[in-house]
């Protein structure tokens, strides 16, 4: 499973260049760059205006239905991946089950779109 | 298996229980989702070293991709427990650091010693590699938690620690018994055709139950999300 | 002007980053070692063997060397063209004759030299390694893109779904750098950038179905394989054209640039960084936009597949070429969309056309239309 | 020791340490978070079992597949929930969610 004449070893290899690359950019600035700190330059930024209010804000969930949909089609797709490479064997699992799953899908995608729309709703 | 695949199945496992525990005993709870998701790619990569390949990819998308996703963002909505000096924190990381480094290097040590004398090693003597793990683990998660504790806290801990010890004991007897048997241990080839044969030949109706059961949980969350009229 | 105390924060921090960074260049060196003593074994006998080395293809051609090189001349691009088409001059004094073309380099030599501002209320540990996670994320796709049979670094049998794994760990990071910048502007632009990747990944992996289907597998090489005869642009266009929208959301290029739209919320889920992080996380998302534009040639172009005269590989360079030119031509041309229409458009246009991509597809291989590609 | 038992092993550590959470934590994330560290300690099981004994791989894939969608459902409703309630009381902690106490 491992070794220097299969794939997963050059992945690794390729995994680690990168980490590398991107720590040895990390830590260049640490002797190149200047630093001097202040209290202004390390305030929050919110363009050129001081920061009024609570740093961290409760938000509208607006979106929150489309997130969940993500979750929900995510393991689905999942399925139809695998009914998919099956698909040019002689239509032997038929299409009777993806049609079915997606079948399934679409009320819970119509409601969650329809309430995305209102923002009273949420 | 080879050593080398040995010591990278230690490894992932101290890996995955570290992260299982920085899961629960981590001070922030968005700490706690981070290294949820990393419990997740490290369950990932065992199934990856069992060669059920399908399986692994399908944990990565799901668990990493999506419920770990979600997770993060409930517990941003949730909001964080107000913020602690950020030295202690580190000073944790850089304790557990240490434990993380010991444990493996104790791991690899038993592996290799094992693996060199090829002993039959007596059933008691493997228990205790078993158990090792765990009870360092679990001292180390009564010691360090970052919680604020109330009144009754540490008899939830004790509760805890029992039932985890129970639970582990009753698969002691299973795993002494495991060791008697003589396993499979040939190369298995992954092939897409099998996992395709058995998810669409013999378990296509469920998959479009469970397609439904999916479908009625994104709909009573979505419900659930959604503000009810009355409250402003 | 007031001098804050410098915390035992960065003191610990920078320990453990070069500790790791060590470690890793150790391992990294362990396990070069062996195949880089072969390689100069043999390369003075028999130099042409080496380019077909695994090693030549991590460090040169499919790899690192080749990425990079595309995502910098696709910054250079996107700067000099979206000037031209905007009556303005561009990059033009770095560089020489085709102007301004070393103004990249000049730029990151100015970054390493720039002051790293970390902002006092942000969660120092993830704040800063989360561009470090998004550069690896966005580099690791280009592992599993084969540019041949022969060019490709991890050939995977359900290469396909690892590919999107990967491209799905970029929420999570990205959720991440909003969240610890501890800033509005940032988390605003991080909620957006995740709304729009969760809605965007599900028109992509189902458009992807297209070419599963047609291939019958999983593996990105038997794709571009089967694709000898007709490419599959032409068997599923609609799919096609909704695999390019989708790559273009992801990519957050500019019909759906929402996340970082400069105009309202300065620079979104970015606007805390500054410096060496940037650019990391800029460079990371170039190298996505590689890795993207080619699994679209493998997927959709016919890969590899091309005249006799030129070698396969460099059938597969040109496409790359221009499918990431049109790519980055988007910029130019389109203007940006409100935040609900995109959302609304991926969820009620984009996945009912994938679909009925599919169902054209079920049609026509119940019609005996598709034997031709058996 | 074999193989077989170094998996079930793991996926054993697994399940006492989400048994841990679930009895010691009193926050509902960390809670939820205890339920996803069983459950995959049990598709963990099934992986291994299935890889080490000479059944049908396709099979345990699915069964274990089955139980990933399955979690993923419980994570989509649990989490509704978690938000619902902090919605309605500021506070995740179950302990203080005693309305239905007599």
């Amino acid at each position: 499973m491992f070794g220097p004449g299969q794939g997963l070893y050059w992945f690794i290899v390729f995994a680690l260049l990168a980490l590398i690359s991107g720590l040895l950019f990390l830590i260049i600035p640490f002797f190149l760059a200047p630093r001097r700190r202040s209290a202004i330059k390390e305030d929050t930024f919110e363009a050129g205006q001081l920061p009024p209010g609570a740093k961290r804000i409760r938000f509208a969930l607006q979106y929150y239905a489309y997130l969940l949909l993500f979750l929900l089609f995510d393991v689905t797709i999942m399925f139809l991946f695998v009914w998919a490479y099956s698909f040019f064997g002689e239509g032997r699992y038929g299409f009777a089950y993806p049609l079915a799953l997606i079948a399934v899908l679409l009320p819970p995608l119509i409601y969650a779109v329809k309430l995305s729309k209102i923002k009273e709703m949420w | 298996m080879t050593r080398l695949d040995y010591l990278l199945a230690i490894a992932i496992l101290a890996f995955t229980s570290l992260m299982a525990l920085l899961a629960l005993e981590s001070k922030s709870l968005v700490y706690g989702a981070v290294s949820l998701s990393g419990f997740f790619l490290g369950l990932s990569l065992f199934f990856f070293e069992l060669g059920l390949l399908y399986l692994g990819v399908f944990q990565l998308l799901v668990y990493v991709g999506a419920v770990s996703v979600l997770i993060l963002f409930a517990v941003m909505v949730i909001g964080h427990t107000p913020r602690k000096p950020t030295v202690g924190r580190f000073g944790g990381l850089g304790f557990l650091g240490g434990l993380f480094i010991a444990l493996a290097a104790v791991f690899a040590g038993l592996a290799m010693l094992f693996s060199f004398l090829d002993l039959a090693v007596d059933t008691i003597l493997q228990s205790l590699i078993y158990i090792g793990p765990v009870v360092v683990l679990l001292a180390f998660a009564v010691l360090f938690r970052g919680e604020p504790r109330g009144r009754s806290s540490y008899r939830f801990e004790a509760f805890g620690v029992l039932g985890a010890f129970l639970i582990f004991g009753s698969f002691l007897g299973a795993l002494s018994y495991l060791g008697s048997l003589s396993v499979f241990s040939g190369d298995v080839t992954f092939s897409m055709a099998d996992v395709a044969q058995s998810l669409l030949g013999q378990y296509g109706l469920l998959m479009v139950v469970l397609g439904l059961l999916l479908a009625s949980a994104a709909f009573g969350a979505v419900a659930l999300a959604k503000k009810e009229k009355e409250e402003k | 002007m007031t001098e804050t105390p410098r915390g035992d924060f960065f003191k610990t921090f920078r320990i453990v980053v070069t500790i790791v960074f060590l470690a890793s260049t150790a391992l990294l060196l362990y396990m070069l070692y062996g195949p880089a003593m072969s390689v100069i074994s043999y390369f003075l006998r028999d130099p042409q063997a080496f380019l077909v080395d695994p090693l030549f293809m991590v460090l040169i051609f499919p790899g690192l060397t080749y990425a990079g090189l595309v995502a910098y001349l696709a910054i250079w691009g996107e700067r000099k063209f979206a000037a031209k088409v905007q009556n303005r001059v561009g990059p033009l004094y770095a560089g020489a004759l085709p102007g301004g073309i070393l103004q990249n380099i000049a730029d990151l030599v100015k970054i390493l030299f720039k002051e790293v501002i970390i902002p006092r209320d942000s969660d120092k540990p993830i704040f800063i390694l989360a561009p470090v996670f998004a550069f690896i994320v966005g580099s690791l796709p280009v592992v599993l893109v084969p540019y041949s049979p022969t060019y490709v670094i991890l050939d995977f049998p359900v290469g396909l779904i690892l590919f999107f794994v990967f491209t799905a760990f970029y929420p999570l990071v990205l959720l991440l750098a909003g969240w610890s910048s501890n800033n509005k502007f940032s988390f605003i632009g991080s909620l957006r950038a995740l709304y729009q990747q969760a809605s965007y990944e599900i028109p992509l992996f189902l458009s992807a179905l297209a070419p599963v289907m047609l291939a019958g597998s999983l593996r990105l090489v038997d794709i571009g394989s089967a694709q000898g005869s007709v490419w599959f642009i032409l068997v599923a266009p609609i799919s096609a054209i909704v695999f390019f929208t989708s790559i273009l959301a992801e990519l957050e290029k500019y019909p759906f640039d929402i996340p970082e739209a400069d105009s309202e919320l300065v620079a979104g889920w970015l606007t805390e960084y500054s410096g060496v992080p940037y650019l990391l996380y800029q460079f990371g998302a170039y190298i996505k936009m590689v890795a993207y534009a080619s699994l679209f040639t493998v997927l959709f172009l016919g890969g590899w597949a091309g005249f006799a005269f030129l070698a396969p590989e460099w059938w597969m360079v040109i496409k790359v070429a221009i499918v990431v030119t049109i790519v980055i031509s988007t910029r130019a041309f389109f203007p940006r969309i409100r935040m609900d229409q995109l959302l609304s458009a991926g969820w009620t246009k984009l996945i009912p056309l994938a679909l009925l991509s599919l169902a054209s597809l079920v049609v026509l291989q119940m019609l005996g239309l598709l034997a031709f590609l058996r | 020791m074999n193989e077989l038992q170094f998996f079930v092993a793991a996926s054993a550590i697994f399940f006492a340490i989400g048994v841990y959470g679930l009895l010691s934590k009193r926050n509902a994330v960390r809670i939820l978070f205890s339920v996803e560290i069983i459950i995959n300690a049990a598709s963990l099981n099934i992986a291994a079992f299935a890889r080490y004994m000479p059944y049908n791989l396709g099979n345990a894939q699915s069964i274990a597949i089955f139980v990933i969608a399955l979690a993923a459902a419980e994570a989509a409703a649990g989490l509704a929930l978690i938000i619902e309630a902090f919605r309605l009381r500021g506070s995740v902690d179950v302990e203080e969610m005693d309305e239905l106490k007599g």
